[in-house]
Protein backbone atom coordinates (compact mmCIF):
# COMPACT_ATOMS: atom_id res chain seq x y z
CA UNK A 1 0.00 0.00 0.00
CA UNK A 2 1.13 3.72 -0.16
CA UNK A 3 1.46 5.75 2.61
CA UNK A 4 2.97 9.83 2.56
CA UNK A 5 5.15 10.90 4.73
CA UNK A 6 5.07 14.66 6.20
CA UNK A 7 8.03 16.51 7.06
CA UNK A 8 7.74 19.83 8.80
CA UNK A 9 10.33 22.56 9.65
CA UNK A 10 13.63 21.83 10.79
CA UNK A 11 12.31 18.28 9.42
CA UNK A 12 11.76 19.25 5.57
CA UNK A 13 15.35 21.59 5.92
CA UNK A 14 16.75 18.00 7.75
CA UNK A 15 15.06 15.34 5.13
CA UNK A 16 15.64 17.98 2.25
CA UNK A 17 12.14 17.17 1.18
CA UNK A 18 8.16 18.44 2.42
CA UNK A 19 6.45 15.06 1.00
CA UNK A 20 7.88 11.40 0.71
CA UNK A 21 5.37 8.46 -0.80
CA UNK A 22 6.18 5.37 0.48
CA UNK A 23 5.11 1.65 -0.41
CA UNK A 24 5.17 -0.28 2.26
CA UNK A 25 3.30 -3.79 3.16
CA UNK A 26 -0.52 -4.34 3.91
CA UNK A 27 -0.51 -3.69 7.74
CA UNK A 28 2.46 -1.90 8.55
CA UNK A 29 3.21 0.11 11.60
CA UNK A 30 4.72 3.20 12.52
CA UNK A 31 8.10 0.85 13.44
CA UNK A 32 7.72 -0.32 9.51
CA UNK A 33 7.75 2.87 7.98
CA UNK A 34 10.83 3.93 9.86
CA UNK A 35 12.38 1.10 8.80
CA UNK A 36 11.34 1.78 5.48
CA UNK A 37 12.88 5.93 5.83
CA UNK A 38 15.94 4.24 7.24
CA UNK A 39 16.65 2.49 4.15
CA UNK A 40 15.83 5.43 1.86
CA UNK A 41 17.38 8.62 3.95
CA UNK A 42 21.19 9.26 5.49
CA UNK A 43 21.68 8.29 9.56
CA UNK A 44 21.85 11.85 10.00
CA UNK A 45 18.47 12.38 8.41
CA UNK A 46 16.87 9.40 10.51
CA UNK A 47 18.42 10.89 13.80
CA UNK A 48 16.17 14.28 12.91
CA UNK A 49 13.33 12.22 12.46
CA UNK A 50 13.94 9.79 15.63
CA UNK A 51 14.97 12.92 18.14
CA UNK A 52 12.94 12.58 21.16
CA UNK A 53 11.22 15.80 20.61
CA UNK A 54 9.51 14.81 17.36
CA UNK A 55 5.88 14.19 17.37
CA UNK A 56 4.27 11.96 14.62
CA UNK A 57 0.76 12.67 13.50
CA UNK A 58 -1.33 10.42 11.73
CA UNK A 59 -3.66 11.70 9.57
CA UNK A 60 -3.19 15.05 11.46
CA UNK A 61 -3.99 13.35 15.01
CA UNK A 62 -0.82 12.97 17.23
CA UNK A 63 -0.46 9.50 17.68
CA UNK A 64 0.23 8.93 21.74
CA UNK A 65 0.99 5.47 21.86
CA UNK A 66 3.89 6.21 19.56
CA UNK A 67 5.21 3.16 17.19
CA UNK A 68 2.31 0.33 17.63
CA UNK A 69 -0.81 2.12 15.58
CA UNK A 70 -1.13 0.07 12.36
CA UNK A 71 -0.97 2.37 9.17
CA UNK A 72 -3.79 2.28 6.36
CA UNK A 73 -3.41 3.15 2.40
CA UNK A 74 -3.22 6.76 1.78
CA UNK A 75 -2.44 7.99 5.32
CA UNK A 76 -0.82 10.93 5.88
CA UNK A 77 2.11 10.47 8.39
CA UNK A 78 3.33 13.85 9.70
CA UNK A 79 6.74 13.87 11.10
CA UNK A 80 6.76 17.61 13.80
CA UNK A 81 9.74 18.99 15.38
CA UNK A 82 8.89 21.21 18.63
CA UNK A 83 6.27 23.53 17.60
CA UNK A 84 5.61 27.03 18.87
CA UNK A 85 3.01 29.93 17.43
CA UNK A 86 1.72 33.43 17.96
CA UNK B 1 -16.76 33.98 16.03
CA UNK B 2 -13.81 33.38 13.61
CA UNK B 3 -10.11 31.21 13.12
CA UNK B 4 -8.26 32.21 10.35
CA UNK B 5 -4.90 31.29 9.08
CA UNK B 6 -3.43 33.32 6.21
CA UNK B 7 -0.15 34.82 4.33
CA UNK B 8 -2.09 38.18 4.01
CA UNK B 9 -1.53 40.70 6.60
CA UNK B 10 -4.93 41.33 8.95
CA UNK B 11 -6.92 44.78 9.46
CA UNK B 12 -7.40 45.00 12.97
CA UNK B 13 -9.99 47.57 12.26
CA UNK B 14 -12.25 45.57 10.25
CA UNK B 15 -12.01 42.55 12.77
CA UNK B 16 -12.64 44.99 15.15
CA UNK B 17 -15.77 46.71 13.38
CA UNK B 18 -17.14 42.81 12.27
CA UNK B 19 -16.85 41.80 16.13
CA UNK B 20 -19.01 44.67 17.59
CA UNK B 21 -21.66 44.68 15.31
CA UNK B 22 -22.02 40.88 16.10
CA UNK B 23 -21.90 41.97 20.17
CA UNK B 24 -24.08 45.32 19.55
CA UNK B 25 -24.41 46.21 23.34
CA UNK B 26 -24.59 43.29 24.71
CA UNK B 27 -20.66 42.37 25.50
CA UNK B 28 -19.39 45.14 27.46
CA UNK B 29 -15.42 44.79 27.23
CA UNK B 30 -12.92 43.67 24.07
CA UNK B 31 -9.67 42.60 24.89
CA UNK B 32 -6.92 42.33 21.57
CA UNK B 33 -4.00 41.32 21.36
CA UNK B 34 -1.39 41.23 18.61
CA UNK B 35 1.91 39.91 18.11
CA UNK B 36 4.41 41.58 16.02
CA UNK B 37 7.77 40.44 14.27
CA UNK B 38 10.82 42.27 16.88
CA UNK B 39 13.93 43.34 14.98
CA UNK B 40 15.74 41.60 17.67
CA UNK B 41 16.24 37.75 18.73
CA UNK B 42 15.84 37.06 22.48
CA UNK B 43 19.75 37.00 22.61
CA UNK B 44 20.02 40.46 21.04
CA UNK B 45 20.62 39.64 17.50
CA UNK B 46 19.48 41.96 14.38
CA UNK B 47 16.89 39.55 12.74
CA UNK B 48 16.01 40.42 9.08
CA UNK B 49 12.25 38.40 9.07
CA UNK B 50 10.11 35.93 10.44
CA UNK B 51 9.12 32.70 8.30
CA UNK B 52 6.11 31.08 9.46
CA UNK B 53 4.98 27.75 8.50
CA UNK B 54 1.88 25.30 9.20
CA UNK B 55 0.23 22.38 8.69
CA UNK B 56 -3.05 22.80 7.01
CA UNK B 57 -6.01 21.10 8.41
CA UNK B 58 -3.98 19.86 11.50
CA UNK B 59 -2.78 23.51 12.35
CA UNK B 60 -6.62 25.08 12.71
CA UNK B 61 -7.96 21.79 14.18
CA UNK B 62 -5.43 22.93 17.24
CA UNK B 63 -6.46 26.29 17.21
CA UNK B 64 -9.96 25.81 17.32
CA UNK B 65 -9.28 22.95 20.34
CA UNK B 66 -7.84 26.41 22.09
CA UNK B 67 -10.71 28.45 21.63
CA UNK B 68 -13.22 26.03 22.77
CA UNK B 69 -10.93 25.45 25.97
CA UNK B 70 -11.27 29.43 26.80
CA UNK B 71 -15.21 29.09 25.75
CA UNK B 72 -15.40 26.35 28.31
CA UNK B 73 -13.33 28.29 31.02
CA UNK B 74 -14.91 32.09 30.60
CA UNK B 75 -17.86 33.30 29.13
CA UNK B 76 -16.84 35.17 26.06
CA UNK B 77 -19.40 36.22 23.73
CA UNK B 78 -17.28 35.91 20.83
CA UNK B 79 -13.55 34.87 20.00
CA UNK B 80 -11.43 35.44 16.86
CA UNK B 81 -7.90 34.49 16.45
CA UNK B 82 -6.14 35.05 13.19
CA UNK B 83 -2.90 33.81 12.67
CA UNK B 84 -0.29 34.76 9.56
CA UNK B 85 2.19 32.35 8.23
CA UNK B 86 4.91 32.62 5.29
CA UNK B 87 7.49 35.70 5.03
CA UNK B 88 7.21 38.35 7.62
CA UNK B 89 9.23 41.23 8.46
CA UNK B 90 9.99 43.13 11.83
CA UNK B 91 6.93 45.42 12.62
CA UNK B 92 5.04 43.39 10.54
CA UNK B 93 1.85 41.74 12.54
CA UNK B 94 1.91 37.88 13.15
CA UNK B 95 -1.20 37.23 15.01
CA UNK B 96 -4.34 39.06 16.31
CA UNK B 97 -7.00 37.81 19.30
CA UNK B 98 -9.87 39.67 20.05
CA UNK B 99 -12.23 38.25 23.00
CA UNK B 100 -15.49 40.18 24.10
CA UNK B 101 -17.18 39.46 27.03
CA UNK B 102 -19.72 40.76 29.78
CA UNK B 103 -16.70 40.88 31.81
CA UNK B 104 -13.65 42.74 31.01
CA UNK B 105 -11.32 39.75 33.80
CA UNK B 106 -13.31 37.31 31.37
CA UNK B 107 -12.31 38.69 28.03
CA UNK B 108 -8.44 39.50 29.60
CA UNK B 109 -7.79 36.03 31.03
CA UNK B 110 -9.57 34.26 27.64
CA UNK B 111 -7.63 36.49 25.68
CA UNK B 112 -4.12 35.82 27.45
CA UNK B 113 -5.06 32.17 27.74
CA UNK B 114 -5.35 31.87 24.12
CA UNK B 115 -1.95 33.34 22.98
CA UNK B 116 -0.04 31.17 26.25
CA UNK B 117 -1.86 28.03 24.39
CA UNK B 118 -1.05 29.69 20.82
CA UNK B 119 2.79 29.86 21.77
CA UNK B 120 3.15 26.08 22.90
CA UNK B 121 0.42 24.08 21.58
CA UNK B 122 -0.82 25.13 18.31
CA UNK B 123 0.52 23.70 15.47
CA UNK B 124 3.01 26.26 14.01
CA UNK B 125 7.08 27.11 13.65
CA UNK B 126 8.61 29.91 13.42
CA UNK B 127 12.25 30.07 11.72
CA UNK B 128 13.81 33.82 12.64
CA UNK B 129 16.39 34.40 9.04
CA UNK B 130 19.35 36.84 9.98
CA UNK B 131 21.63 38.58 7.31
CA UNK B 132 24.14 36.28 6.22
CA UNK B 133 23.39 32.88 7.94
CA UNK B 134 20.52 30.02 7.79
CA UNK B 135 18.28 31.28 10.75
CA UNK B 136 16.80 29.20 13.89
CA UNK B 137 13.60 27.88 14.30
CA UNK B 138 12.13 29.08 17.32
CA UNK B 139 11.49 27.15 19.82
CA UNK B 140 8.63 28.36 23.18
CA UNK B 141 10.93 29.64 25.74
CA UNK B 142 10.66 28.19 29.84
CA UNK B 143 8.16 31.37 30.62
CA UNK B 144 6.08 30.12 27.61
CA UNK B 145 5.58 27.09 28.97
CA UNK B 146 5.03 28.48 32.99
CA UNK B 147 2.33 30.30 31.79
CA UNK B 148 0.97 27.50 29.65
CA UNK B 149 0.91 25.60 32.82
CA UNK B 150 -0.07 28.32 35.17
CA UNK B 151 -3.45 28.07 33.44
CA UNK B 152 -3.63 24.53 34.54
CA UNK B 153 -3.43 25.29 38.44
CA UNK B 154 -4.95 28.55 38.28
CA UNK B 155 -8.86 28.52 39.22
CA UNK B 156 -8.48 32.01 37.32
CA UNK C 1 2.04 58.04 25.28
CA UNK C 2 -1.12 59.72 25.21
CA UNK C 3 -3.43 60.34 27.93
CA UNK C 4 -7.23 62.05 26.00
CA UNK C 5 -10.59 62.96 27.32
CA UNK C 6 -13.17 63.78 24.85
CA UNK C 7 -16.48 63.95 24.12
CA UNK C 8 -15.85 62.46 20.43
CA UNK C 9 -15.66 58.69 19.47
CA UNK C 10 -12.05 57.25 19.17
CA UNK C 11 -10.65 55.49 16.27
CA UNK C 12 -9.23 52.13 17.51
CA UNK C 13 -7.23 52.34 13.97
CA UNK C 14 -5.77 55.35 13.77
CA UNK C 15 -4.33 55.00 17.92
CA UNK C 16 -3.31 51.61 16.62
CA UNK C 17 -1.12 53.12 13.54
CA UNK C 18 0.06 55.67 15.54
CA UNK C 19 1.43 53.43 17.91
CA UNK C 20 2.80 50.78 15.38
CA UNK C 21 4.33 53.60 13.89
CA UNK C 22 6.23 54.58 17.04
CA UNK C 23 7.14 50.85 18.19
CA UNK C 24 8.30 50.28 14.93
CA UNK C 25 10.34 46.64 15.55
CA UNK C 26 10.87 46.99 18.86
CA UNK C 27 7.68 46.07 20.43
CA UNK C 28 6.67 42.57 20.09
CA UNK C 29 2.86 42.57 21.70
CA UNK C 30 0.12 45.13 21.82
CA UNK C 31 -2.60 44.62 23.97
CA UNK C 32 -5.93 46.93 23.52
CA UNK C 33 -8.97 46.90 25.55
CA UNK C 34 -12.24 48.75 24.89
CA UNK C 35 -15.06 48.90 27.37
CA UNK C 36 -18.69 49.70 25.50
CA UNK C 37 -21.94 50.66 26.54
CA UNK C 38 -23.79 47.70 27.87
CA UNK C 39 -27.34 47.59 26.87
CA UNK C 40 -28.36 46.24 30.69
CA UNK C 41 -27.36 46.93 33.77
CA UNK C 42 -25.50 44.95 36.52
CA UNK C 43 -29.26 43.54 37.61
CA UNK C 44 -30.65 43.32 34.12
CA UNK C 45 -32.54 46.47 33.59
CA UNK C 46 -32.51 48.28 30.25
CA UNK C 47 -30.05 51.09 30.10
CA UNK C 48 -31.15 53.42 27.24
CA UNK C 49 -27.66 55.48 27.91
CA UNK C 50 -24.85 56.19 30.44
CA UNK C 51 -23.91 59.56 31.00
CA UNK C 52 -20.31 60.20 32.17
CA UNK C 53 -18.74 63.70 33.85
CA UNK C 54 -15.12 64.28 35.12
CA UNK C 55 -13.41 67.00 36.53
CA UNK C 56 -11.17 68.86 33.98
CA UNK C 57 -7.51 68.78 35.43
CA UNK C 58 -7.79 66.58 38.26
CA UNK C 59 -9.33 63.44 36.00
CA UNK C 60 -6.35 64.19 33.48
CA UNK C 61 -3.74 63.91 36.57
CA UNK C 62 -5.36 61.14 38.04
CA UNK C 63 -5.19 59.13 34.98
CA UNK C 64 -1.62 60.19 34.52
CA UNK C 65 -0.80 58.72 37.62
CA UNK C 66 -2.34 55.12 36.68
CA UNK C 67 -0.43 55.29 33.66
CA UNK C 68 3.42 56.18 35.81
CA UNK C 69 2.05 53.62 38.44
CA UNK C 70 1.97 51.20 35.03
CA UNK C 71 5.10 52.22 33.83
CA UNK C 72 6.87 51.73 36.83
CA UNK C 73 5.81 48.06 37.59
CA UNK C 74 6.32 46.84 33.66
CA UNK C 75 8.59 47.17 31.09
CA UNK C 76 5.77 49.34 28.66
CA UNK C 77 7.10 50.87 25.61
CA UNK C 78 4.02 52.74 24.97
CA UNK C 79 0.83 52.99 26.48
CA UNK C 80 -2.38 55.21 25.10
CA UNK C 81 -5.75 56.07 27.35
CA UNK C 82 -8.68 58.02 25.72
CA UNK C 83 -11.73 58.35 27.99
CA UNK C 84 -14.88 59.12 26.72
CA UNK C 85 -17.11 61.52 28.74
CA UNK C 86 -21.02 62.97 28.20
CA UNK C 87 -23.78 61.00 26.69
CA UNK C 88 -23.22 57.33 25.22
CA UNK C 89 -25.37 54.88 23.73
CA UNK C 90 -25.52 51.30 24.39
CA UNK C 91 -22.49 49.94 22.06
CA UNK C 92 -20.55 53.38 22.21
CA UNK C 93 -17.26 52.80 23.12
CA UNK C 94 -16.32 54.15 26.19
CA UNK C 95 -12.49 53.71 27.16
CA UNK C 96 -9.36 52.79 25.06
CA UNK C 97 -6.25 51.27 26.78
CA UNK C 98 -2.97 49.88 24.53
CA UNK C 99 0.09 48.81 25.73
CA UNK C 100 2.80 47.69 23.95
CA UNK C 101 5.57 45.85 25.14
CA UNK C 102 8.79 43.55 24.34
CA UNK C 103 7.01 41.01 26.56
CA UNK C 104 2.85 40.11 26.37
CA UNK C 105 2.76 39.10 29.79
CA UNK C 106 3.97 43.19 30.63
CA UNK C 107 1.71 44.00 27.78
CA UNK C 108 -1.30 42.31 29.23
CA UNK C 109 -0.67 42.76 32.98
CA UNK C 110 -0.16 46.73 32.41
CA UNK C 111 -3.52 46.93 30.16
CA UNK C 112 -5.53 44.95 32.76
CA UNK C 113 -3.80 47.15 35.16
CA UNK C 114 -4.58 50.44 34.34
CA UNK C 115 -7.91 49.63 34.16
CA UNK C 116 -8.53 48.23 36.71
CA UNK C 117 -7.46 51.53 38.50
CA UNK C 118 -9.73 53.48 35.94
CA UNK C 119 -12.42 51.58 37.92
CA UNK C 120 -11.65 52.50 41.00
CA UNK C 121 -8.88 55.49 41.38
CA UNK C 122 -9.55 57.71 38.20
CA UNK C 123 -11.80 60.81 39.29
CA UNK C 124 -15.29 59.91 36.63
CA UNK C 125 -18.43 59.56 37.70
CA UNK C 126 -20.84 57.51 35.22
CA UNK C 127 -24.80 57.22 35.20
CA UNK C 128 -27.12 54.29 33.93
CA UNK C 129 -29.94 56.22 32.26
CA UNK C 130 -33.32 54.60 31.71
CA UNK C 131 -36.19 55.32 29.79
CA UNK C 132 -39.03 56.49 32.07
CA UNK C 133 -36.74 56.79 35.42
CA UNK C 134 -34.03 59.51 36.68
CA UNK C 135 -30.92 57.38 36.30
CA UNK C 136 -28.57 55.98 38.94
CA UNK C 137 -25.23 56.88 39.30
CA UNK C 138 -22.75 53.61 39.24
CA UNK C 139 -20.29 52.72 41.69
CA UNK C 140 -16.94 50.49 41.85
CA UNK C 141 -18.42 46.88 42.56
CA UNK C 142 -16.83 44.86 45.30
CA UNK C 143 -15.58 42.89 42.43
CA UNK C 144 -13.80 46.32 41.17
CA UNK C 145 -11.93 46.77 44.74
CA UNK C 146 -10.87 43.37 44.63
CA UNK C 147 -8.87 43.68 41.24
CA UNK C 148 -7.90 46.90 42.52
CA UNK C 149 -6.01 45.17 45.62
CA UNK C 150 -4.89 42.13 43.90
CA UNK C 151 -2.52 44.51 42.05
CA UNK C 152 -0.93 45.37 45.69
CA UNK C 153 -0.30 41.91 47.19
CA UNK C 154 0.91 40.67 43.91
CA UNK C 155 4.66 40.61 42.63
CA UNK C 156 3.36 39.76 38.84
CA UNK D 1 -12.11 86.19 50.33
CA UNK D 2 -13.73 84.72 47.59
CA UNK D 3 -13.49 81.24 46.94
CA UNK D 4 -15.54 78.60 44.42
CA UNK D 5 -17.12 75.37 45.68
CA UNK D 6 -17.95 72.71 42.92
CA UNK D 7 -20.57 69.86 43.03
CA UNK D 8 -20.21 66.35 40.94
CA UNK D 9 -22.60 63.90 39.63
CA UNK D 10 -25.05 63.27 42.20
CA UNK D 11 -23.98 66.07 44.28
CA UNK D 12 -24.25 68.18 41.56
CA UNK D 13 -27.64 66.95 41.42
CA UNK D 14 -28.09 66.73 45.20
CA UNK D 15 -27.07 70.98 45.46
CA UNK D 16 -29.02 71.91 42.15
CA UNK D 17 -25.75 73.29 40.47
CA UNK D 18 -22.32 72.69 39.71
CA UNK D 19 -20.74 75.79 41.48
CA UNK D 20 -21.64 78.33 44.17
CA UNK D 21 -19.27 81.13 44.46
CA UNK D 22 -18.89 82.24 48.01
CA UNK D 23 -17.56 85.04 50.02
CA UNK D 24 -15.52 83.73 53.00
CA UNK D 25 -13.31 85.52 55.58
CA UNK D 26 -9.55 85.73 54.91
CA UNK D 27 -7.95 82.38 56.64
CA UNK D 28 -11.15 80.26 56.24
CA UNK D 29 -11.20 76.75 56.92
CA UNK D 30 -12.96 74.11 54.78
CA UNK D 31 -14.90 73.49 58.36
CA UNK D 32 -15.71 77.39 57.88
CA UNK D 33 -16.57 76.79 54.17
CA UNK D 34 -18.92 74.36 54.87
CA UNK D 35 -20.73 76.42 57.79
CA UNK D 36 -21.22 79.03 54.90
CA UNK D 37 -22.78 76.39 52.82
CA UNK D 38 -25.17 74.89 55.60
CA UNK D 39 -25.92 78.49 55.45
CA UNK D 40 -26.90 78.93 52.23
CA UNK D 41 -27.95 74.60 51.02
CA UNK D 42 -31.26 73.01 52.67
CA UNK D 43 -30.70 70.07 54.80
CA UNK D 44 -31.07 67.27 52.77
CA UNK D 45 -28.36 69.12 50.44
CA UNK D 46 -25.89 69.06 53.39
CA UNK D 47 -26.17 65.78 54.24
CA UNK D 48 -25.33 64.94 50.94
CA UNK D 49 -22.20 66.82 51.18
CA UNK D 50 -21.48 65.48 54.42
CA UNK D 51 -21.34 61.53 53.61
CA UNK D 52 -18.57 59.68 54.42
CA UNK D 53 -17.93 58.87 51.37
CA UNK D 54 -17.30 62.29 49.99
CA UNK D 55 -14.48 63.35 49.45
CA UNK D 56 -13.34 66.87 49.09
CA UNK D 57 -10.39 68.58 46.46
CA UNK D 58 -8.55 71.89 47.12
CA UNK D 59 -7.52 72.83 43.50
CA UNK D 60 -7.76 69.43 42.18
CA UNK D 61 -5.49 67.79 45.04
CA UNK D 62 -7.36 65.45 47.48
CA UNK D 63 -7.35 67.16 50.97
CA UNK D 64 -6.79 63.79 53.16
CA UNK D 65 -6.71 65.38 56.25
CA UNK D 66 -9.66 66.99 56.03
CA UNK D 67 -11.49 69.69 57.19
CA UNK D 68 -8.34 71.82 58.92
CA UNK D 69 -6.84 72.83 55.59
CA UNK D 70 -6.76 76.91 55.61
CA UNK D 71 -8.07 78.31 52.13
CA UNK D 72 -6.81 81.15 50.28
CA UNK D 73 -8.76 83.28 47.96
CA UNK D 74 -9.18 81.61 44.48
CA UNK D 75 -9.17 78.12 45.76
CA UNK D 76 -11.50 75.90 44.15
CA UNK D 77 -12.68 73.30 46.61
CA UNK D 78 -14.22 70.57 44.54
CA UNK D 79 -17.16 67.75 46.67
CA UNK D 80 -17.07 64.59 44.73
CA UNK D 81 -18.53 61.40 45.33
CA UNK D 82 -17.38 58.00 45.17
CA UNK D 83 -15.15 57.98 41.44
CA UNK D 84 -15.46 54.98 39.02
CA UNK D 85 -14.25 55.26 35.69
CA UNK D 86 -13.42 52.52 32.42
Amino acid sequence: MKVRAFFFASLREAVETDVLDIDIGDGASLIDLRRCLAARLREDQMAALDAADVRVAVNRRLVHDGEAAVLAAGDEIAFMPPVTGG
Amino acid sequence: MSIRIQEDDFSLDREWDALRKRIGGSAGSIVAFAGLVRERARAGEEVSGLFLEHYPGMTESSMERIVEQARGRWPLQDVVVIHRVGDLRPGDQIVLVLVASAHRGAAFAGCEFVMDMLKTKAVFWKKEVRTGSKGTWVRSTGDDFERAKHWRNDGE
